[in-house]
C-alpha cells in the first residue's frame, strides 16, 4: 500500500510505530480516533494537525510527516488530551518523544521559535543553573530575531523588583553542569 | 511541621512577592520550611521537551539533595515545578532502567520516595483542622474570587493525584475559610498558555484572555492563582491582552497565599500586593478590606 | 466373570493405516477378562453394529470396548446399540485409537503399542462398571418470568399461548419497563405504545398467566424441573380487589416525589399509578414518599377513597411458587452521567440523558410531545446528540459498544426536525453501526431527508454559558475542531445490566460479567441457555439489545421453556456423584466444592449408638456430575457413577509395566 | 533391538482438552505418542492421589489438561483443581520427584495444536529428567509389570 502524497512513502510497514512505542511506553495503536484529544486541546486552532491526526500518522509509519509538523511544537503540554483520552494515551509523553526526534532530525522549520526558545532556556540554565528571565528573553529574541519582544515589561518589571539587574548564580550550578554533561556523555554512547 | 522548601526560579525572581507571602503563611501555620541546598532549576516544559532524562534528572537532583534532609517532604509553591517533581517520582519508580539511567546521570541513585506537596496542600489541610478560624484576624467578607487551577496542579491525574481533574475544589475551600466568596465558573482548569508566551503570544494572549474574560463575566473580582506561570500569564501581560482583544479587563491576579496572608492580618507591603501590574489594593479598598 | 468383548475398527483405512488392527485384537484378546475380540472395516457401519449385537447375544458379553474414534463421535451410537442387545449401556467403553492415535502418529509399531495400551485400560475400566438407569425427574408444567418489560411479556405470552401456565414477576407497580417509555421506535417510527400495550393488556387477560406486580424474587429452591420460588409480594397499601382505578387518592395525595417512569423530568405522587396505560391500572402508595409512613400524619387518601380500598396496615408478603423452568428478562439501566465531570457531572440542566429526551418526545410525557430547553421552556433551536457516553471508554471502564445508540440517536435527530422544522440538528459519532434490518437506510434517511448534520469525533468538554451549553467537540474527517452553542444537549449514555440484578443471578446460581450482564452458556450455540439448566435469558439482561433482538431472543427462551416442559418427566444422564451414607462423617467439603448446590442435608440412624446422624446427600436431579466432590471427600464416601475411584485407579494400574516394542 | 521410551499419562477433561486433542486429531497434527490418555469429565475430578498413583505404575510425567480459568463447563471446577495441585507440587518435592514431571495446562476445545505442543513439551521434559527415580523409596515394589507382548515391527 503506498501513500498518494508522497508515492514513494509505504503506509504501515515502517517502524516508526514501533519506535514510538517501544520509546514512550505508550500503545499508540490502540488510538481508535474519536478525536476527544484534538476536541479539547486549547491550542488545536493554530496547530496544522490536530492531535488525532499527529496519532493516526503515526500509526501509518509516516515519521516525515509527523516531525515536520507544527503541532508537536505548539503542543503546550497542558495534558488535557491525555487526562480525558478514552484510550488513556499519555499523548504529552508522545509529543516529547517527536519533539526530541525533530530537534535531532532537524525538523524545526514548522515552528522555529519553539526549538529556539528550548535550546535558548537550556543554554540559560547551563549558564546560571537557575532561569534567569532578562537573559533568557535577550538570548531568545536575539535568536528568534524579534528583537523586543517583552522588553516593554522589563521596565516596569524592574521597578516593581520583580527582576533582579544582576544575575544570581544557583549554588547547585556546578551540579546542574554535571548532569548535563553526563546526559550528553550517555548520548555518545 | 518541617518541610524541604523548593522555591523555583521564579520565586528568586519575577514571583518575589508569591515566595514572600509563602513564607509569612507558612510561618503563621507553624509550619518550617527549609530551602533545599543547591536546588537548581525543575528544567520545567522545556526540559521534558527537549529530552526525557533531563527532564527528569533535574528535579531528580533537587529531590535526591531534599531526601538528605530528613523533612516531611518537600513543599513548592509553582504549580509547573510540583508538577515535574511529581513526574520524577513517578518516572524513577516506574521503570528500574530508567532510574539507573537518572542515576548515572545525577551520579548518585534517587530512589523517588521523597513526598512532594504543593503548597496548597497544605494550606487547605490547615484550613480544615481547628484553630484556623482563630488565625484569622481579617475576614475577606464581600471579596468575589475566582480560584484558578490552570493545568499542573490537577493534570494529568495519576501525576498530580491532587484533586478533582474537571472541577476541583481545595482552592474554593481555602477562599471560602477566608470569609471570601468562591465563584462558580468554568475556566478553572483551562491552559493559560505560559508554555508558548515567549514563542506564540498570541495564543497566550487569546487562552489567558479567556479565562480573565470568563472570570469576570461570571462575577469574579479578582482570580487568585497558585503558579508564577499563570500569575504572569494573567497578571503581567494583561495589558496586551487587552489591547489584543479590544477589551477591558482590570482584574487583579492574586496569589492564594496573598489571600491568606490578608486574612491573618499580614500587611499589603508584607505580602508584596504592590508587585503586581493590575494593583488589588484598591480593589479591597472598595470591598471593605483595609490593608 | 467377566466377558468383555473388543471389537477394533480400521476406520477404512483412516485407522488400519497406522494402528496394526489385527495386532491390537489379538493382543485384546489376550487381556484378563475377555471373551472375545474382532476386528473389522466399520464398525459403525450396519454390519459392523449387526456384528457386535450377535457378539453379545452368542458370547454372553457382559461388557464392551470398541476401539475406534472418539467417544464424543460415536459413543451414544454404540450405547444405543448395547441398550437394544440387552446390555446395560453403561458397560460399553470406546477406546479412542483415531483422534487420538492413527491420526496423529506415523510410527506403526508405536501407534499400535499406544492403541493396545488404550484398549486395555478401557477393557479394565468396563471390568469395574456397574449398571445405570437414567434419571427420570418429574416437571412441573409451569413457568416463571422474572422482569416486565417488552422481553418479559414476548416470553410470557408465547409460553401462555401455548397452553403452559406463566407467572410473570415485575419489581416496579406496573409491567412495560423502558419500551413504555419510549416514544416511536427506530427505523419504522411506530409508536411504542401503540405496539406495546396491547400485549400488556393481552398478557394480564391471559387465562394462563398470572402477573405479581410490586414484587421481587426472595428466594430459589429446587433445580430444573422444580424450582421453588419465593416471591415477595411487597405491601402495595391499596387493595386491588376493592380499588376502582378512580385516581381520587392521587388527586388528593398531597406528596410529591420525580417520577422513574418521567426520568425525573415530572413529579409524581406518593399514591401512584406510573403512567396511564400502566397494567395494572390500580395505585401504589410508595412508602418512601407517603406522609403518613414517614411522618405519621396524613392519610388523606384513605379519608377520600370512595371504595375503602386504601389499607395502611397491609404488609409485604412471601408466596411460593413451583415452577419447572424461569425465564430471566431484567432489562437494563443507563450508566449516570455524574461519571463525566467533563460534561458538568451531570449537573448541567440543559444536558440529559435518551430516555430523557425519549420521555419529552412522548405525547403522554410530561411535556405532552412538547420539546422544551429545561431551563427556560422555550423550544430548543439547535440540539447536540452525543453518541458512546460511557461506551466504548475503557477510562471509564466501559469497553464495549451499547448497540442501540446510533439507531436512537438518528431517530431522535429526526424526531426534534420533525417537531422543530427550522431547528438544527448535530450528531457526534465515532462509527455509526447500523447493520440491522432497514438500519443503514434509516440513518440516510436522516442525514438526507432531515438534514442531521453528524461530525465524526467525540465531545472533549461541555460547559453552561449564557443560558446554553457550549459543546467543545471536534470533526476528525474535516480535520477541525468544533464549537456548538446548544439550547439541549442529548447524551446517549451507555447500558449496563440492571440494578439488583447480582443479587438475582446469585439466587439463581448463574454467572455474570463485571457490566451486570447475565452469562449465556455460550455465546453462539447456547446463547438463551445459562449455566443453571432450566433457566434462560431474554432481551437486554444479556447484552446490549434493540427491541427486534430483544423480541427474538424472548421467543426463543420461550421455545427453549416449552421444549423441557414438553414431557411430564425429564430424563437426565445417570453420571452422577452418590454419597455412601455408611461412611460419610458429614462434614459437608462436598457441600462447598458442589458448583450447583447439588449436596443436601440427610440424616442416617447409626447402627450401633442408633443415634441419628447428619449426612450429605446428592440430587441427583441437581447434580451435573462433574466430580468435584469426590476429591474433597476425606472418609472417600463420595463417588461418581461412570468415572469411580475404582474405575480410574483401574485405568491407571493398566499402564504398569511397559510394552517391549520391537523397532 | 528394544527401546524405553517415556510414558507420560495424561488426564483430560472430556469438554475442553479431550476434546481439543480430538481436534488435534481431526486436523492430522502429529505429535508424540508416548502419552496415554485417560477421559475424565472435569479436571476438577482429578483426585490429586491419580497422579502420585500414575507415577508409582511407572509414569514418567503426568499431565492434567483443563477449561481455560472461567470457560469450565462445570463453572469452577479447573479452579478447585488448581488449588489441589498447588499442594500436590509441595509432596511431590518432598517425595523427591522432580515438580517438571507434573504440568497442569489448559487447553480449549479449539487448541489442538497447543495440545500437540504440550505433549512434546511434556516428553521433552521426562527424556531430560530420565525415567523416574525417588518414588520407589516411599512407594516400595512397583506394581508387578505385565508379561512383555512382543510385536513384529516391519
Amino acid at each position: 500500500m503506498t501513500h498518494a502524497g508522497s508515492g514513494h512513502e509505504e503506509l504501515g510497514v515502517t517502524n516508526f510505530l514501533e519506535e514510538v512505542e517501544s520509546q514512550t511506553g505508550e500503545k499508540v495503536r490502540i488510538c481508535y480516533q474519536c478525536g476527544k484529544c484534538s476536541a479539547g486541546c486549547p491550542v488545536g486552532y493554530v496547530m496544522d494537525l490536530l492531535p488525532n491526526q499527529v496519532i493516526r500518522l503515526i500509526q501509518l509509519g509516516l515519521r516525515q510527516e509527523v516531525l515536520d509538523s507544527s503541532t508537536i511544537w505548539l503542543c503546550a503540554s497542558c495534558e488535557t488530551c491525555a487526562t480525558r483520552c478514552p484510550r488513556e494515551i499519555e499523548i504529552v509523553r508522545v509529543m516529547d518523544y517527536l519533539r526530541q526526534q525533530a530537534r535531532l532530525g532537524g525538523h524545526t522549520h514548522a515552528a522555529r521559535e519553539v526549538p529556539i526558545f528550548i535550546h535558548s532556556f537550556l543554554a540559560n540554565l547551563k549558564r546560571f543553573g537557575r532561569l534567569y528571565e532578562p537573559m533568557l528573553v535577550g538570548m531568545y529574541n536575539l535568536a528568534s530575531g524579534h528583537l523586543t519582544k517583552d522588553m516593554d515589561k522589563a521596565p516596569a518589571m524592574i521597578i516593581k523588583r520583580k527582576l533582579a539587574l544582576l544575575p544570581s548564580r544557583a549554588k547547585g550550578l556546578h551540579r546542574m553542569r554535571q548532569i548535563l554533561k553526563n546526559i550528553e556523555e550517555m548520548r555518545h554512547r | 511541621m518541617r518541610y524541604a522548601f523548593y522555591p523555583g526560579c521564579s520565586l528568586e525572581s519575577s514571583a518575589k512577592e508569591y515566595r514572600a507571602s509563602t513564607v509569612l503563611v507558612a510561618r503563621s501555620l507553624g509550619i518550617e520550611l527549609e530551602e533545599i541546598p543547591g536546588w537548581i532549576c525543575c528544567g520545567s516544559t522545556p526540559g521534558h521537551m527537549s529530552d526525557k532524562l533531563v527532564g527528569i534528572a533535574l528535579p531528580a537532583h533537587t529531590l535526591a539533595a531534599a531526601a538528605k534532609m530528613g523533612t516531611e517532604g518537600v513543599l513548592v509553591s509553582c504549580a509547573s515545578c510540583y508538577s515535574r517533581l511529581r513526574a520524577a517520582n513517578h518516572a524513577v519508580r516506574a521503570s528500574e532502567a530508567f532510574a539507573n539511567q537518572v542515576a548515572l546521570a545525577l551520579g548518585e541513585r534517587y530512589a523517588g520516595d521523597v513526598p512532594v506537596y504543593h503548597m496548597l496542600e497544605i494550606v487547605a489541610k490547615a484550613a480544615a483542622a481547628p484553630g484556623f478560624e482563630e488565625k484569622i484576624k481579617r475576614r475577606l467578607k464581600g471579596l468575589k474570587v475566582a480560584s484558578y487551577y490552570g493545568c499542573l496542579l490537577v493534570r494529568p491525574p495519576d501525576i498530580t493525584g491532587f484533586d478533582d481533574q474537571e472541577d476541583p475544589q481545595t482552592l474554593d475551600r481555602v477562599v471560602a475559610a477566608l470569609g471570601a466568596e468562591p465563584i462558580a465558573w468554568r475556566h478553572k482548569v483551562e491552559c493559560c498558555g505560559a508554555a508558548l508566551a515567549f514563542t506564540h503570544a498570541d495564543v497566550a494572549l487569546k487562552l489567558s484572555g479567556e479565562i480573565l474574560e470568563d472570570a469576570k463575566s461570571s462575577g469574579a473580582d479578582a482570580v487568585v492563582v497558585a503558579c508564577p506561570l499563570c500569575q504572569s500569564n494573567l497578571d503581567l501581560r494583561q495589558r496586551n491582552i487587552e489591547r489584543f482583544l479590544g477589551i477591558d479587563l482590570e482584574v487583579p491576579v492574586i496569589y492564594f497565599t496573598q489571600l491568606v496572608g490578608l486574612a491573618f492580618g499580614y500587611s499589603a507591603g508584607q505580602l508584596g500586593l504592590g508587585k503586581h501590574m493590575v494593583n488589588p489594593v484598591p480593589l479591597l479598598k472598595r470591598r471593605g478590606i483595609h490593608v | 466373570m467377566a466377558r468383555i468383548g473388543v471389537f477394533v475398527c480400521w476406520c477404512g483405512s483412516n485407522i488400519a493405516s497406522t494402528v496394526d488392527v489385527k495386532a491390537v485384537a489379538d493382543a485384546a484378546a489376550k487381556f484378563p477378562g475377555v471373551a472375545h475380540a474382532v476386528e473389522y472395516k466399520y464398525m459403525c457401519s450396519d454390519p459392523g453394529q449387526a456384528m457386535i449385537r450377535q457378539a453379545i447375544a452368542d458370547k454372553r458379553l457382559t461388557g464392551v470396548v470398541v476401539a475406534a474414534c472418539s467417544p464424543r463421535m460415536h459413543e451414544p451410537t454404540f450405547r444405543r446399540l448395547a441398550l437394544s442387545a440387552g446390555l446395560n449401556p453403561y458397560f460399553v467403553e470406546m477406546a479412542n485409537i483415531r483422534e487420538h492415535c492413527s491420526w496423529v502418529h506415523d510410527d506403526r509399531p508405536l501407534a499400535t503399542t499406544k492403541a493396545i495400551e488404550t484398549v486395555k485400560m478401557l477393557v479394565e475400566k468396563v471390568r469395574r462398571a456397574s449398571p445405570l438407569e437414567p434419571i427420570r425427574v418429574p416437571v412441573t408444567r409451569k413457568a416463571m418470568v422474572v422482569g416486565g418489560g417488552i422481553a418479559g411479556i414476548q416470553a410470557a405470552l408465547d409460553i401462555a399461548n401455548a397452553g403452559v401456565d406463566v407467572i410473570l414477576v415485575e419489581r416496579s407497580p406496573s409491567i412495560g419497563g423502558h419500551m413504555a417509555q419510549l416514544d416511536e421506535t427506530f427505523p419504522t417510527l411506530d409508536c411504542s405504545q401503540c405496539i406495546l400495550t396491547p400485549k400488556m393488556v393481552d398478557l394480564a387477560q391471559h387465562p394462563r398467566a398470572r402477573i405479581y406486580t410490586y414484587a421481587e424474587v426472595e428466594e430459589v429452591k429446587g433445580f430444573v424441573g422444580n424450582f421453588r420460588v419465593t416471591v415477595r409480594q411487597k405491601a402495595k397499601t391499596i387493595d386491588h380487589a376493592k380499588c376502582t382505578a378512580c385516581g381520587v387518592c392521587i388527586e388528593k395525595c398531597p406528596a410529591s416525589v420525580p417520577s422513574e417512569f418521567d426520568c425525573g423530568l415530572a413529579t409524581r405522587k406518593a399514591v401512584y399509578v406510573p403512567f396511564p396505560q400502566a397494567v395494572p391500572a390500580k395505585p401504589v402508595i410508595d412508602r418512601g414518599a407517603c406522609l403518613w409512613f414517614t411522618k405519621g400524619r396524613c392519610k388523606v387518601c384513605e379519608k377520600f377513597c370512595p371504595a375503602g380500598a386504601v389499607s395502611f396496615a397491609d404488609k409485604d408478603s412471601l408466596v411460593e411458587e413451583t415452577v419447572g423452568a424461569i425465564v430471566v428478562a431484567t432489562g437494563f439501566d443507563l450508566i449516570d452521567r455524574g461519571l463525566y465531570g467533563e460534561y458538568g457531572y451531570g449537573k448541567l440542566a440543559d444536558c440529559i440523558d435518551g430516555l430523557q429526551f425519549e420521555r419529552m418526545l412522548s405525547a403522554s410525557g410530561p411535556t405532552g410531545g412538547k420539546l422544551v430547553k429545561p431551563t427556560s421552556g422555550e423550544t430548543p433551536k439547535t440540539v447536540v446528540f452525543v453518541q458512546c457516553v460511557g461506551s466504548r471508554d475503557d477510562s471509564k471502564g466501559l469497553p464495549y459498544c451499547s448497540r442501540v445508540c446510533c439507531m436512537y440517536a438518528a431517530k431522535h435527530a429526526m424526531l426534534f426536525k420533525h417537531k422543530v422544522k427550522d431547528g438544527r440538528a448535530y450528531i457526534f459519532y465515532i462509527d455509526i453501526r447500523a447493520a440491522g434490518k432497514g438500519y443503514e437506510e434509516f440513518v440516510k434517511r436522516a442525514v438526507d431527508e432531515d438534514r442531521v448534520v453528524y461530525l465524526r469525533g467525540r465531545v472533549s468538554r461541555m460547559f453552561e454559558k449564557d443560558g446554553c451549553v457550549i459543546v467543545k467537540g471536534a470533526d476528525t474527517l474535516s480535520g477541525q475542531q468544533v464549537e456548538i452553542k446548544a439550547d439541549l444537549v442529548v447524551l446517549a449514555t451507555a447500558i449496563t445490566g440492571s440494578e439488583g440484578v447480582r443479587d438475582l443471578a446469585g439466587k439463581l446460581r448463574i454467572g455474570f460479567d463485571q457490566y451486570g450482564f447475565l452469562s449465556e452458556a455460550h455465546p453462539k450455540l447456547r446463547p438463551v441457555e445459562t449455566n443453571t439448566p432450566g433457566v434462560f435469558l431474554a432481551g437486554a439482561c444479556q447484552a446490549p439489545k434493540d427491541i427486534p433482538d430483544t423480541v427474538s431472543q424472548a421467543g426463543a427462551a420461550a421455545s427453549k421453556v416449552l421444549g423441557l416442559l414438553s414431557s411430564p418427566e425429564l430424563v437426565r444422564e445417570p453420571l452422577v456423584a452418590s454419597v455412601d451414607e455408611a461412611i460419610c462423617i458429614g462434614c459437608f467439603a462436598c457441600e462447598n466444592t458442589c458448583p450447583y448446590g447439588a449436596v443436601e442435608h440427610g440424616l442416617r440412624k447409626d447402627a450401633e449408638t442408633g443415634l441419628e446422624v447428619e449426612v450429605a446427600k446428592v440430587n441427583p436431579g441437581i447434580c451435573e456430575g462433574c466430580g468435584a466432590c469426590v476429591p474433597v471427600c476425606r472418609p472417600k464416601a463420595m463417588d461418581l457413577k461412570g468415572y469411580s475411584e475404582e474405575q480410574i485407579y483401574s485405568e491407571i494400574n493398566a499402564l504398569s509395566g511397559r510394552l517391549n516394542v520391537k523397532g | 533391538m528394544a527401546v524405553t521410551r517415556p510414558r507420560i499419562v495424561a488426564f483430560l477433561c472430556n469438554w475442553c482438552s479431550y476434546a481439543g486433542a480430538d481436534l488435534a486429531g481431526t486436523t492430522r497434527i502429529k505429535y508424540r505418542a508416548d502419552v496415554r490418555v485417560i477421559r475424565v469429565p472435569c479436571s476438577g475430578r482429578v483426585d490429586p492421589a491419580f497422579i502420585l498413583k500414575a507415577f508409582e505404575t511407572g509414569a514418567d510425567a503426568v499431565l492434567v489438561g483443563g477449561c481455560h480459568p472461567g470457560d469450565c463447563h462445570y463453572v469452577r471446577g479447573n479452579l478447585n483443581a488448581r488449588r489441589r495441585f498447588l499442594v500436590l507440587r509441595h509432596l511431590l518435592r518432598y517425595m523427591g520427584i522432580e515438580e517438571e514431571r507434573f504440568q497442569v495446562a489448559w487447553c480449549s476445545a479449539a487448541e489442538g495444536a497447543k495440545w500437540a505442543r504440550l505433549v512434546n513439551e511434556v516428553c521433552e521434559i521426562a527424556e531430560k529428567l530420565g525415567p523416574l527415580k525417588g518414588f520407589k523409596s516411599i512407594a516400595g515394589e512397583l506394581a508387578t509389570p505385565e508379561k512383555e507382548i512382543t510385536l513384529s515391527g516391519e
